[in-house]
C-alpha cells in the first residue's frame, strides 16, 4: 500500500512538471504558478500523514511521551 | 478493476474536454473567415446585384461556410416574416439565436452588430463601405484569433490530457 | 526477503526522485521524504522487537528502568533528528541541518542528565 | 350619363376585399405604431382609403374618397389636427426601410423617380432632400414625406365602357385615349381595359389579343421586382419602369404586340414612337391629364397628336359621382359623344 504512494506520488509530480512547462511555454506563466502550487499542496497533503504516521511510530516504538 | 473504468472515464472526459475547448480555439479563425466571405457575397450581391436583402441573404446562405450559412439563412426567415422589422433588427435577432452555437466570442459578434444597425439603410455605395469596414475588422480579428488558436489550442489539448491523469492519480 | 523489497524501493524512488528533480526540486523532496518515511517506518516494527528484548534482558539483570528508558528515549531522538537533518541537507540546506542537529544534541543532554547525574553520585560515593 | 365604376361592385365584396387587401398589403410596410392605430379604425374608413400619407413632425393623414381624416393616439378618427398622431422621423425611417424591404439600395433607381412600387402594385411617393450630382437627382437623402397610395384593382371598371371601345364589325380594338385629371381613377381603368382586352370579352365576341404594356411609373402593372401584381391578362407583357418611348419601340420590335397600352403621354418622343407603332399596325391605347379634350388640346404634343387622327375614342373621367366617373365617351372621327 505504501509502494503505490510512492508511484502516485512521482505521476502527480511529472504530471504537474508537464503541465507547470506547457502553460509555460503558452505564455501562461500566472497560471503555470498557480498550478505548481496546486500540486505542492496536494503532494504535501498526502506526505504529511505518512510523516505524522512516521513520528507517531517512532514515539511509541522508543517510548517518548 | 472498478476503480480502473472509473480511471479510464475520468481521463477520457477530461481529455474530451481539452479536445473541445482546443476545437473552439481552432474554430474561431475558420468561422470569422468564412464571415468575412459571406460578406463578401453579401457585398457582390448588394453593389453589382442590387438584390433586396432577403433574397442577397438567402443567396449567401446557400454559397457560404455552411457552417455560418444558418446567421443568414434566419435573417432571411426573420425579414420574410414581414412583421414590421428591419433588416437591422432582423439581423440582430438572427446574430442572437447564432451566437451560442458558434466559436466567436464577444468582440466578434460586436463587430457584426454594429453592421446591422446600418443594413439596408443607405445606398450602395454606403452599403459596400459599412461591409468593407466590416471585413476589415473582421480580417483584423481573424488574424488575431489564429495567433491565438495556435498557441491555446496545443495547450488546451495537453492540459486535458494531463489535468485528467492529474485527478486520476489524485483520487487512485 | 524484506531487504529486496526495500532496495528495490530505494532504486526506483531514487530514479524516479533524479527525474523529476531536474525540473520540480520541491516536489522531488516531498518524494524522497516520503520514500525516506516509508521505510523508516516499516524497519520500526523491526526495531520494536528488538527493544522488546532489550527491555527484557534489562528486567532480567536488574539494571534501573530509568536508565534503560532514558536510553531508549535518546536513541528515538537521534533517528529522528538524523532524518530530518538528512532530508534538510539533501535539500541543499546545510544549515538547517546543523541545527536540527545541534537542537537533537541539547535534547540528548537534556534527557541523559539524570544518567549523567546518577554516575555523578556513584563518583561521588567511590571517591571518599 | 356618367357612371361610377365602383358601384359595378357589390357593396359586400367591396368591403371585405379592402379591409383584407390592407392588411395584407399595406400594413407589413408600417411601423408598429401606426399599424397599431390603422387597425384600429372602423371599417368603412378603410374602405375608403385611398392614401396614407406620412409627414415628419406632422400628424398622420389618410386621404379618403372625398376628404381625408387624421387619427388620434388611440386610434380614433378625427379631423382636428392637434389631436392627431404625429410622425416621428423614427416612424418615417422604419417605414422607408420596410417599404423597402430593408434593402434601400436596390431601389436607387425607384428613389430617383421619387417612389417605389410595394408589393400588390402599390405605389409609395417620397420626397424629402435631394442629393444631386452634376445636376442630375442621385439619391433622396433624408426622407421626411411618404405617400402610400393604395392602388386599387376594380375588377369589371371598364365593362361600361368596353362596348364603345371595339369595333362592333371588324371586333377590332379602337385607338384609345382616356382623359382625366389625377385621381379619378384612370389607372384604374386603364388597366381593366388592358385585362379585357387581353383576356377576350365573349360577350361582345371579341377574342383576346397580344398586349403589351409600357409602365413607366410600374402604376398600370403595379410590378414587384418586374412581376405584376395587378391582373392585367395573360397575353400581357409588361416593361416595367421603362422610358415610354423607347420602351414603346422596344415593343414593337421583339414582342409584337396588337395592342400598346402606357400610361401619360405628352413628350415629343412619345409622340414619334406613337407614330412609330400605328406604322406597324399596332392598336394604340393611353391616358392624359387632363380635365377633356378642349383642355388636353391646348397643348402642343397632345394637340399634334389629335390632329393626326390617331385616336378613334376619347374617354372623359372625372369625380361627378367619386372617382372613376366615365363623365363622356367620344367618337373622334365624327366628334360626337357616343353615352349621349
Amino acid at each position: 500500500m505504501d509502494t503505490e504512494l510512492i508511484f502516485q506520488l512521482a505521476g502527480i509530480s511529472i504530471v504537474i512538471t508537464v503541465i507547470y512547462t506547457v502553460l509555460k511555454q503558452a505564455g501562461r506563466d500566472e497560471f503555470a504558478f498557480s498550478t505548481l502550487l496546486l500540486g505542492i499542496v496536494v503532494v504535501l497533503a498526502m506526505v504529511i500523514p505518512k510523516i505524522a504516521d512516521l513520528f507517531e511510530t517512532v514515539r511509541s516504538v522508543f517510548r517518548i511521551y | 478493476m472498478l476503480k480502473l473504468i472509473g480511471a479510464c472515464l475520468i481521463l477520457t472526459a477530461c481529455a474530451n474536454f481539452g479536445f473541445t475547448w482546443a476545437g473552439i480555439y481552432e474554430k474561431r479563425p475558420r468561422q470569422i473567415k468564412g464571415l468575412e466571405g459571406a460578406l463578401q457575397l453579401l457585398e457582390t450581391e448588394i453593389l453589382y446585384g442590387a438584390t433586396p436583402l432577403p433574397d442577397a441573404m438567402e443567396e449567401v446562405a446557400l454559397r457560404c461556410d455552411s457552417e455560418i450559412a444558418g446567421l443568414f439563412r434566419e435573417t432571411a426567415r426573420e425579414l420574410r416574416k414581414m412583421d414590421g422589422s428591419t433588416g437591422g433588427e432582423a439581423w440582430q435577432r438572427a446574430l442572437d439565436e447564432f451566437f451560442p452555437v458558434t466559436a466567436l466570442n464577444k468582440q466578434d459578434v460586436h463587430i457584426l452588430r454594429r453592421l446591422g444597425s446600418s443594413l439596408g439603410i443607405s445606398d450602395r455605395e454606403d452599403q459596400a463601405k459599412h461591409l468593407k469596414l466590416t471585413k476589415s475588422q473582421l480580417a483584423a480579428a481573424a488574424s488575431q484569433a489564429e495567433m491565438n488558436a495556435k498557441k491555446s489550442a496545443t495547450v488546451y489539448r495537453y492540459l486535458g490530457v494531463l489535468s485528467g491523469l492529474l485527478l486520476v492519480l489524485v483520487l487512485y | 526477503m524484506e531487504i529486496i523489497r526495500i532496495v528495490g524501493l530505494g532504486l526506483i524512488a531514487t530514479v524516479l526522485v533524479v527525474i523529476i528533480k531536474q525540473q520540480r526540486p520541491e516536489l522531488a523532496i516531498q518524494l524522497s521524504i516520503l520514500v525516506g518515511a516509508i521505510i523508516f517506518t516499516m524497519m520500526l516494527g523491526k526495531i520494536n522487537s528488538v527493544i522488546s528484548f532489550l527491555q527484557e534482558m534489562a528486567r532480567q539483570s536488574n539494571i534501573s528502568l530509568l536508565y534503560m528508558e532514558t536510553i531508549l528515549k535518546i536513541i528515538g531522538v537521534a533517528y529522528i533528528a538524523e532524518f530530518g537533518a538528512q532530508i534538510c541537507r539533501d535539500a541543499g540546506e546545510g544549515a538547517i541541518a546543523s541545527k536540527v542537529e545541534f537542537a537533537a544534541k541539547v535534547i540528548v543532554i537534556v534527557l541523559a542528565i539524570p544518567v549523567i547525574a546518577a554516575v555523578f553520585d556513584y563518583l561521588l560515593k567511590l571517591l571518599p | 350619363m356618367a357612371v361610377n365604376v365602383c358601384d359595378t361592385i357589390p357593396e359586400g365584396k367591396k368591403n371585405c376585399t379592402m379591409v383584407t387587401l390592407i392588411s395584407r398589403e399595406i400594413l407589413p410596410v408600417l411601423p408598429n405604431r401606426i399599424k397599431q392605430l390603422i387597425t384600429e379604425l372602423p371599417a368603412d374608413i378603410l374602405d375608403q382609403l385611398e392614401e396614407i400619407r406620412l409627414r415628419q413632425g406632422k400628424p398622420l393623414l389618410l386621404s379618403l374618397t372625398r376628404d381625408d381624416v387624421m387619427v388620434t393616439e388611440q386610434g380614433q378618427p378625427t379631423t382636428v389636427a392637434e389631436f392627431g398622431y404625429v410622425v416621428t422621423d423614427k416612424d418615417l425611417m422604419r417605414a422607408v426601410q420596410l417599404i423597402s424591404g430593408s434593402s434601400i439600395y436596390a431601389f436607387e433607381e425607384e428613389i430617383k423617380n421619387g417612389f417605389i412600387t410595394i408589393k400588390g402594385g402599390h405605389r409609395v411617393g417620397i420626397s424629402g432632400k435631394v442629393t444631386t450630382d452634376r445636376g442630375r437627382v442621385k439619391t433622396i437623402k433624408h426622407i421626411t414625406s411618404l405617400n402610400i397610395r393604395i392602388a386599387r384593382e376594380i375588377t369589371g371598371a371598364a365593362d361600361r365602357v368596353m362596348p364603345y371601345l371595339i369595333n362592333p364589325v371588324t371586333k377590332k380594338f379602337h385607338h384609345t385615349l382616356i382623359i382625366s385629371p389625377p385621381r379619378c381613377g384612370k389607372t384604374t381603368l386603364i388597366r381593366d381595359v388592358i385585362r379585357q382586352v387581353s383576356k377576350g370579352i365573349p360577350a361582345l365576341d371579341f377574342k383576346g389579343c397580344t398586349v403589351g404594356v409600357v409602365d413607366e411609373r410600374s402604376e398600370i402593372a403595379g410590378c414587384y421586382y418586374g412581376v405584376p401584381q395587378k391582373d392585367v391578362g395573360f397575353r400581357t407583357d409588361v416593361l416595367d419602369a421603362c422610358p415610354k418611348a423607347e420602351g414603346m419601340m422596344m415593343m414593337i420590335r421583339a414582342m409584337g404586340p396588337q395592342v400598346i397600352a402606357t400610361d401619360e403621354i405628352g413628350r415629343e418622343q412619345d409622340a414619334a414612337a406613337l407614330e412609330e407603332a400605328l406604322n406597324a399596325g399596332i392598336t394604340v391605347l393611353t391616358t392624359a391629364h387632363g380635365k377633356d379634350w378642349e383642355e388636353i388640346a391646348q397643348r402642343p404634343v397632345l394637340r399634334y397628336i389629335i390632329e393626326q387622327g390617331i385616336f378613334e375614342r376619347m374617354v372623359t373621367l372625372g369625380r361627378s359621382k367619386g372617382a372613376g366617373t366615365v363623365e363622356d365617351i367620344i367618337d373622334v372621327s365624327s366628334g360626337k359623344s357616343l353615352m349621349r
